[in-house]
């Protein structure tokens, strides 16, 4: 099977960027929006055909679902085995996130085409879309790690450019900045990693590199540095610039800030594709992960997982902007699938949280992308982010009510939607390995149902606030986008994940665990009762709730300050010790040192202006004693 | 006339037609005539080099030639062109050209402006193509010197001082070079017969005791224009008080004879002085890396911020060329080209906004994007490419670095290395700030709104910094191999 | 060849003589003083020609020709020393060393 | 002796016959014509110049060795007189305006044609006494041409300081001298060399010698005369000074140590070593803040004096070649630079660095010249300057200086500072007051235009140097 047409599924969105980006100026709205979402038609249909051809036709030989490789080349030569290719490679993960990307995607460009109109940069819009879709395609399909971090990087400018995207908002500048400078920072770790594993490994390749049989797994090169292989070490920081781009805890602080850009970017890149590509990363690299010093990096994906989810779940209930809550949902999700990924086995069954992982990326993406551009639909209607402009809206906004239940449910693990079999799955996984991550994530499920039916509640029932003019549903554009993806919200939760994806490539059955599986349903009920008894009304609840919690509530509503010691860090420390006295040290210093010299050699010039007294008495003086002077040392030295 | 010489023939000519241009008109297109000739000239010269090598042609220089001029001395008009050289002759002849674009408007004394500008690219080029080390070093201080002139008469701000200081560092630099100079000349052979020649210098072992001596001597020689901490002080206020041409030949070309004086004469000629001295000035250049990094972000002059980010890229070539293997190698001759480029476009841009705002102070500055979109978007990109964004040179020249400087094992490499590495994130640190401080957010003054629109000569400049840049970029594969290729004698000495 | 007197006893007085003109150069204030302690130097070193010509090599007469060379050129240089001075005392009614230090720095 | 012999001196004789012409030319002319006169005299040198090129004597000695000739002195003789021809072409406006109604202008030419013809037998002698005559013969002329200016009682000054320090540097060497004859009973340059003998005695003789030689070259102790004789003169005497003078002084200095006392070269090293570097110093720290140009060119020469003093240190072909060719080069960069000072002096009788500031803009030819001269006298490339003080470098280091070098460097940096400070003044300063534009004479053209051609082909084109190098072995006898 020829796949090298596959390398048009990343080029497209490429083109489509450079025309809409060339010609900004030049095309009306209307054009460069529809050649937007026919590219990303294009790019989608092939995905879903290239899924269709590898899982269904050519993908497996034997038992194990084979890599192939749909095109490749080399870019750069580096050292006599160190090179950079770019290329396409196909494998069940990637492959899902082909598809993953290309539908977000699409539907992302489908509902701009109501949600931006009227907007003035319009056309950098798409043509920002376009560049981060390619980037993400770009960053799923690379066949080496560092075309991963080519395009890892390169979505990392697409999300910093969709954040500004409104750019004469000082917070939206500020926020797309400290996106792009906190996943640069996680990016050093990623770089530094690949450097250290690339000079031990002698290749970027991923192929190499993952093979269980290959010469790094087994033989494990390198020396140790404080007690961990060097390897270790590499891995630890490869997943320091994953933890970044995944916004794990503590490096997560820029995705809260991220939603000051427009939503269906939100929906895009900070829910559905970007996010999840630190969750991708150790995927990719799961059996290096798994092999190298027994999984003990593994230890740290897991337990920094868990930690996250339980950490951004909390601050989610505190919180009063819906998308700042969608946010840490995000957060908190992506650390469900670090998590699940941290205590996978690699075979058969024991790889139950690998596929586990997996599942929840693409459940997650489809529900929490409908969350998200449910969220925009209502922000579009009442032009507020804030909870306290909102309520009573279902009567309004009917398909986004019914479509914004569908995907709470689906997040909260309700049964039957497509999130409850993935959660389960995550849990069973997480139940086989270790206790307390299993309770954590337990908690974490009540938490989500609970903070996911707080906002529901307070968008949709509640009393009506005094709008300006009345919220109504908006147009077919945004609504099509939501009901598909309410139906895919539901619907992936049937397909037999495990018959694809697997850590080591073969199909095994999962069951659905049942008191594991009733457990996990209860807890979300219960969630979702909390949320009802507080919200469905007004009522003064909350309030005493809060109160209860004193300390607690304040400390999680400022987002347990990270934010405050970063900048503390930043600001104070950076800007204004290092940075401050470096600039000083250069000007005073360095600067006045060499203009120091200059000056003493020009004053040394005026000291002895007095030799040249103008008496040539004086002159007759220093000839004659000059003279004698000479004649002594000579007389002297022989 | 050889292809080579025309180099040096053609900026020539041009000078000798300028001086009879009456005004600006005329002497504007006379300099555009003559740079664009230049340009063709090093376009042409790729083609016909890449046509010599695949004939075959694998000796280290090509297009030699050799005229003898003082015999006695055995000094001799050497020249000859391996493909190091012949990117930094486009470098040189596109920044030129791009120079010329900028200074399309210049309003005091035309003529003599764009003559000391041809004239600083005559030394440029003539540096560039030279294997006698005198006529090298000629080369090097006919550099120099027109920025005297061009930073005092078309200056700004302290320009009187800021070209003092610049020429005076420069030219006390050159006390040191030429000390090495001759010092290489008189051990270039035993027996009486010297020479300057580069080529046959290295047929000779030079004692490791005099390279002990001689390599950091030559070495800071020519670091000094390369911007090494803790000399690089002059760059700072010297682009600062610079006309806009100037500051991008200034920092595009003429830091770059820095680092390749390094790496053509230092390393070359004194393989075994580098591998004894590299432990320190690897220390200093990695101190110029972060150094220059952090002190760019407390900065307010844009010009300012620029050359520190100067400072700090140039360190890299420095420090990767203190790597001492090919693969670092090739990373600091492209990110020589890289920086030239990037930088160049830079101060194309920062002039473009000085010229219409009237300050470069970043925080009397917002909202630009709104007024001048042209400008600002190129600026945005600039900067990204100068952060090491993928698809832009920098980043294909700074990954080439980083790799390679980790081919070293010891630990003392592993540290200096990572250490280098952290300035990708302060790098994003001082650009992004410029970019959400001068162009993003708000309109900071209404008057701002008056801005005219770019014109065409500034877009053409622009475009001739960019266009380089994203090649390099997007297909690194046959520049870095060319570069490769003409590394391996470096290597064959170093080994 | 003096005897009684060895060479010794000359070659101490024209240092001497050598050293008080140069003294006198150094002290004296009065340019015309100047030009005659010049002269004191000019004749330690011609009567150091002469005496080493009579003592050590009196087969020829190098010495004593070289001799007859200074005191001529002395005569030429204290003729126009005096010129020069006496131009100088035209404009400044004056033959003062101090008066003579205007350039200087 | 017979005529071939007579002309060996052929110089000489062409000088002294220009003289005594000019002589009787003063005599039957009447006032009106004495401007043709100068014209006439002019004419008269430069075909002297001319033949001296176009017929070479005859290498050899006559007078016993008294005086001695071959094709370097001959090629220094010629390049003196080029040097004094560009003079005198530059003095011509100022001789016909100034001097003819003083009447004082044939008595300039008698003068500096003495001073000439000292210097031509001082570089020819063969033997101490030949030169010590030679050497006041070449400095009482223009302590007279020093205070040629009557009236101005700064010139009359320099006069005063000039002929007593002279005549003081003369008396120490002439002590010198009758000690090192003491020592060894020869005058004869090739008698003494072979006689000499490492004692007190002779190194008291060597350093009162050197220092007296010292005297004319302007190295630092013995210096301290330059400025204030140079500032206080008339320009053209200045330029003389500092270029003719001091040439052919540093040549005859190398002589004498490279052959008299070859073997003192223990002594002599070190001690040029010493006096190299504090000459530099000396001179560039003094010319950093000097406001008058001429006083500024004066520190500039002495410091020049401290980096020919490398070439002379190499103590062999290549030292000799250096040397020699530098010389002459610094001849043409001091000329251009004295000359523009002398234009703009006679037109408008400013001298100060500050009148200067903005000068391009009004006089952008003289401008340009100065800054050629400048820069030659910098260092800078292309001009010829950069390619002189490299090939001292050069000599230097061949015997192993590389620490001179470095400070000689260095001090090239420094000067470098100060001739920048005029270049800054002339371009890159607008003044509100600037030197009007005006229009020179033929000859001054004449001059700067052969001072720039010099400056400008004297490096790039290397056959000079290469005849230099060709005959620099005659140094040695």
């Amino acid at each position: 099977m020829n796949f090298s047409y596959t390398i048009l599924i990343p080029l497209i969105p490429l083109f489509v960027f450079l025309f809409v980006g060339i010609l900004h100026t030049k095309l009306t709205p209307k054009i460069a929006g529809s050649i937007g979402v026919l590219g990303l038609s294009t790019t989608t249909l092939l995905s879903l055909y290239t899924a269709y051809k590898y899982f269904f036709e050519v993908g497996k030989v034997g038992e194990v679902y084979q890599t192939f490789i749909g095109a490749k080349t080399t870019w750069i030569n580096f050292t006599d085995t160190l090179h950079i290719d770019m290329g396409v490679l196909l494998d069940p993960i990637s492959i899902m996130m082909l598809v993953v990307v290309s539908f977000i995607s699409l539907m992302v460009h489908i509902y701009s085409l109501g949600y931006m109109k009227g907007e003035a940069g319009f056309n950098r819009y798409y043509a920002f879309l376009s560049l981060f879709t390619f980037s993400m395609y770009g960053l799923v399909i690379a066949t080496n790690i560092f075309q991963m971090y080519i395009f890892w990087e390169l979505v990392g400018v697409s999300s910093f450019l969709l954040i500004g995207y409104y750019y004469d908002k000082p917070s939206a500048v500020a926020a797309a900045k400290k996106a792009f400078i906190v996943t640069r920072f996680a990016d050093l770790g990623f770089l530094i990693g690949i450097l250290i594993l690339s000079y031990y490994a002698g290749t970027f390749d991923f192929q190499t590199l993952n093979d269980p049989q290959g010469a790094i797994i087994l033989n494990g090169i390198g020396g140790s540095f404080m007690g961990l292989s060097v390897l270790t070490w590499a891995l630890i920081l490869m997943f320091m610039g994953g933890a970044g781009k995944s916004a794990m805890f503590p490096l997560h602080i820029w995705l809260p800030d991220a939603m000051e850009g427009p939503t269906p970017v939100s929906a895009l890149i900070h829910a559905a594709t970007m996010v999840v590509a630190g969750v991708y990363l150790v995927a990719r690299m799961f059996p290096l992960y798994y092999f190298i010093d027994g999984g003990f990096v593994l230890q740290i994906v897991a337990y920094v997982g868990a930690f996250t989810a339980l950490f951004a779940a909390i601050i989610a209930c505190t919180q009063n902007d819906i998308k700042r809550v969608l946010a840490f949902s995000t957060m908190s999700q992506i650390g469900y699938m670090m998590l699940a990924l941290g205590v996978s086995g690699y075979d058969g069954h024991e790889g139950l949280g690998y596929m586990a992982s997996m599942f929840h990326l693409f459940t997650h993406a489809m529900f929490k992308a409908l969350l998200f551009l449910g969220a925009g639909s209502v922000i579009h209607a009442v032009h507020s982010n804030l909870m306290k402009d909102m309520g009573g809206l279902r009567k309004y906004m009917p398909i986004t009510n019914i479509t914004f239940l569908i995907a709470a449910l689906s997040i909260s693990g309700f049964p039957f939607t497509s999130g409850f079999f993935s959660k389960d799955e995550i849990l069973a996984a997480a139940f086989e390995q270790n206790k307390l991550l299993y309770f954590v994530g337990l908690f974490v499920a009540g938490l989500t149902a609970f903070y996911m039916f707080r906002i529901y509640f307070s968008i949709f029932w509640g009393k009506d606030r005094d709008y300006k003019h009345a919220p109504h549903e908006s147009p077919l554009t945004m609504t099509i986008p939501l009901i598909l993806l309410a139906i895919l919200s539901i619907a992936p939760g049937y397909i037999h994940f495990s018959d694809f994806i697997s850590a080591d490539r073969t199909s095994f059955v999962a069951h659905l665990d049942f008191p594991l599986a009733i457990t996990a349903v209860v807890t979300g009920l219960i969630g979702i009762l909390v949320a009802f008894v507080f919200y469905k009304k007004e009522s003064n609840i909350p309030e005493r709730a809060t109160k209860a919690f004193g300390a607690i509530y304040t400390w999680a509503y400022h987002k347990f300050y990270i934010d405050e010691l970063y900048l503390f860090v930043t600001k104070k420390i950076i800007f204004n010790v290092v940075s401050a006295s470096f600039a000083w040290f250069d000007k005073k210093v360095i600067d006045d040192g060499m203009i120091g010299i200059g000056n003493a050699t020009i004053n040394s010039s005026d000291k002895i202006k007095k030799l040249q007294s103008g008496k040539f008495q004086d002159y007759a003086t220093w000839f004659v004693v000059g003279a004698i002077a000479l004649v002594l040392y000579f007389l002297y030295k022989n | 006339m050889d292809i080579l010489s025309l180099f040096v023939v053609a900026p020539i000519i041009t000078v000798a037609a300028l001086l009879f241009t009456k005004n600006l008109q005329q002497s504007r297109v006379v300099a555009l005539i003559g740079s664009l000739v230049q340009f063709g000239m090093s376009i042409n010269l790729i083609f016909a080099y890449l046509a010599e090598r695949a004939t075959g042609n694998t000796s280290i220089m090509v297009f030699t030639k050799s005229v003898v001029w003082f015999k006695s001395l055995n000094i001799r008009y050497d020249i000859g062109a391996d493909g190091i050289t012949v990117f930094m002759i486009i470098l040189a002849s596109l920044v030129v050209l791009a120079g010329v674009f900028i200074s399309w408007k210049i309003k005091d004394l035309p003529k003599e402006f764009f003559i000391s500008l041809i004239v600083l690219a005559t030394g440029v080029y003539g540096f560039f193509i030279s294997l006698d080390l005198f006529l090298m070093f000629l080369f090097f201080e006919v550099a120099v010197i027109p920025m005297y002139l061009l930073i005092g008469i078309w200056g700004s701000g302290p320009k009187e001082k800021s070209a003092m200081k610049l020429t005076i560092m420069l030219m006390g630099a050159s006390a040191l070079l030429l000390v090495g100079l001759l010092g290489l000349y008189f051990y270039s052979s035993p027996d009486g017969n010297y020479t300057f020649n580069i080529l046959e210098i290295a047929k000779v072992n030079i004692p490791a005791q005099v390279q002990h001596y001689l390599f950091p001597v030559v070495f800071i020689g020519f670091a000094v224009i390369g911007a090494l901490f803790p000399f690089h002080t002059w760059s700072p206020s010297g682009h600062a008080s610079a006309p806009t041409a100037v500051s991008m030949l200034h920092a595009g070309v003429l830091m770059k004879l820095g680092g390749y004086g390094v790496f053509r004469v230092a390393m070359y000629l004194l393989p075994i002085g580098a591998k004894e001295w590299s432990w320190f000035f690897i220390i200093l250049s990695v101190i110029g890396v972060v150094y220059g990094a952090l002190s760019a972000i407390k900065q307010t002059d844009l010009k300012y911020i620029n050359a520190y980010s100067s400072v700090s890229h140039l360190g890299l070539v420095l420090f990767a060329l203190l790597m001492l293997n090919k693969t670092a190698w090739n990373g600091a001759i492209l990110q020589s080209l890289s920086h030239g480029f990037m930088t160049a476009l830079f101060f194309a841009l920062i002039g473009m906004i000085y010229e219409r705002a009237h300050t470069r102070d970043v925080r009397e500055l917002g909202g630009l994007l709104k007024v001048i979109p042209f400008i600002s978007v190129i600026y945005v990109i600039a900067g990204l490419a100068s952060l090491g964004l993928p698809g832009f040179s920098g980043f294909v020249a700074e990954m080439t670095i980083f790799v390679g400087a980790f081919q070293n094992v010891d630990i003392f490499h592993r540290v200096a290395t990572i250490l280098g590495v952290t300035v990708i994130v302060i790098t994003a640190v001082y650009i992004l700030r410029v970019v959400g401080m001068m162009l993003m957010g708000p309109l900071k003054k209404e008057e701002y709104r008056d801005f005219p629109k770019a014109t065409w000569y500034e877009k053409t400049g622009i475009f001739l910094m960019l266009i380089p840049i994203i090649i390099i970029g997007t297909t690194p594969l046959w520049i870095s191999d060319i570069i490769m290729e003409s590394i391996k004698p470096f290597i064959e000495r170093m080994l | 060849m003096i005897s009684g007197i060895s060479i010794y006893h000359i070659l101490t007085l024209t240092t001497i003589l050598f050293f008080i003109g140069v003294y006198g150069f150094i002290t004296r204030k009065n340019l015309i003083a100047i030009l005659i302690s010049i002269e004191l130097i000019l004749n330690a070193s011609a009567i150091n020609f002469v005496i080493f010509n009579t003592y050590l090599y009196p087969d020829m007469l190098q010495g004593v020709y070289y001799s007859i060379f200074i005191v001529a050129i002395a005569a030429a240089e204290s003729a126009l020393a005096v010129s020069i001075i006496v131009s100088f005392y035209r404009m400044l009614a004056s033959v003062d060393v101090k008066d003579t230090e205007t350039l200087k720095y | 002796m017979n005529l071939e012999m007579f002309l060996k001196m052929q110089n000489e004789l062409l000088l002294v016959g220009l003289l005594l012409a000019v002589l009787i030319g003063e005599i039957i002319t009447s006032q009106k014509s004495k401007v043709k006169l100068i014209n006439v005299t002019i004419i008269g040198f430069a075909l002297v110049t001319l033949i001296g090129f176009i017929y070479q004597p005859t290498q050899g000695s006559i007078f016993g060795g008294m005086f001695r000739t071959n094709a370097l002195i001959q090629l220094l003789k010629n390049g003196l007189n080029v040097g004094v021809l560009i003079i005198l072409m530059q003095s011509a406006g100022w001789l016909k305006e100034s001097l003819v109604p003083q009447k004082k202008s044939a008595e300039f030419f008698m003068l500096m044609f003495s001073s000439v013809i000292g210097l031509n037998f001082m570089i020819s002698s063969g033997d101490f006494l030949m030169f010590y005559v030679a050497l006041e013969l070449s400095t009482l002329p223009v302590a007279a041409l020093a205070s040629y200016n009557a009236y101005k009682r700064q010139s009359a000054e320099a006069g005063i300081k000039l002929i007593l320090s002279a005549t003081l540097a003369s008396g120490l060497a002439l002590f010198g001298i009758s000690f090192l004859y003491g020592a060894t009973g020869a005058l004869y340059f090739d008698d003494m060399a072979n006689l000499l003998q490492m004692s007190n005695l002779t190194i008291l003789g060597l350093v009162f010698f050197f220092a007296g030689l010292s005297f004319k070259v302007s190295l630092v102790p013995f210096h301290f005369w330059t400025a204030d004789v140079y500032e206080g003169s008339p320009i053209n005497v200045t330029s003389y000074l500092s270029v003719i003078s001091k040439g052919a002084a540093v040549f005859i200095m190398m002589f004498i140590l490279f052959n008299v006392f070859k073997a003192f070269t223990s002594i002599w090293q070190p001690m040029l070593y010493g006096v190299a570097i504090a000459t530099m110093f000396v001179g560039n720290l003094f010319a950093l803040r000097q406001q008058n140009l001429k006083r500024f060119l004066a520190f500039s020469s002495v410091a020049q004096a401290g980096f020919m003093l490398l070439g002379i240190l190499n103590g062999g072909v290549l030292g000799a070649t250096s040397v020699v060719y530098f010389v002459l080069v610094y001849m043409f960069s001091n000329l251009g630079a004295f000359g523009v000072v002398q234009a703009i002096s006679h037109k408008t009788g400013k001298e100060n660095m500050k009148d200067y500031e903005g000068l391009y803009r009004t006089n952008p030819l003289l401008s340009l010249i100065m800054m050629l001269g400048l820069f030659s006298l910098a260092g800078i490339p292309p001009v010829a300057g950069f390619f002189g003080k490299f090939f001292l470098f050069t000599a230097a280091a061949g015997k192993g200086y590389y620490i001179l070098v470095f400070i000689a460097v260095v001090n090239a940096t420094i000067s470098l500072y100060y001739y920048l400070k005029v270049i800054r003044a002339m371009f890159l300063r607008v003044s509100d007051n600037p030197i009007p534009y005006f229009k020179n004479d033929i000859f001054m053209k004449l001059g700067l235009a052969s001072a720039a051609a010099g400056i400008l082909v004297l490096g790039l084109y290397s056959p000079l140097f290469e005849y230099v190098q060709s005959i620099s072995n005659l140094i040695f006898n």
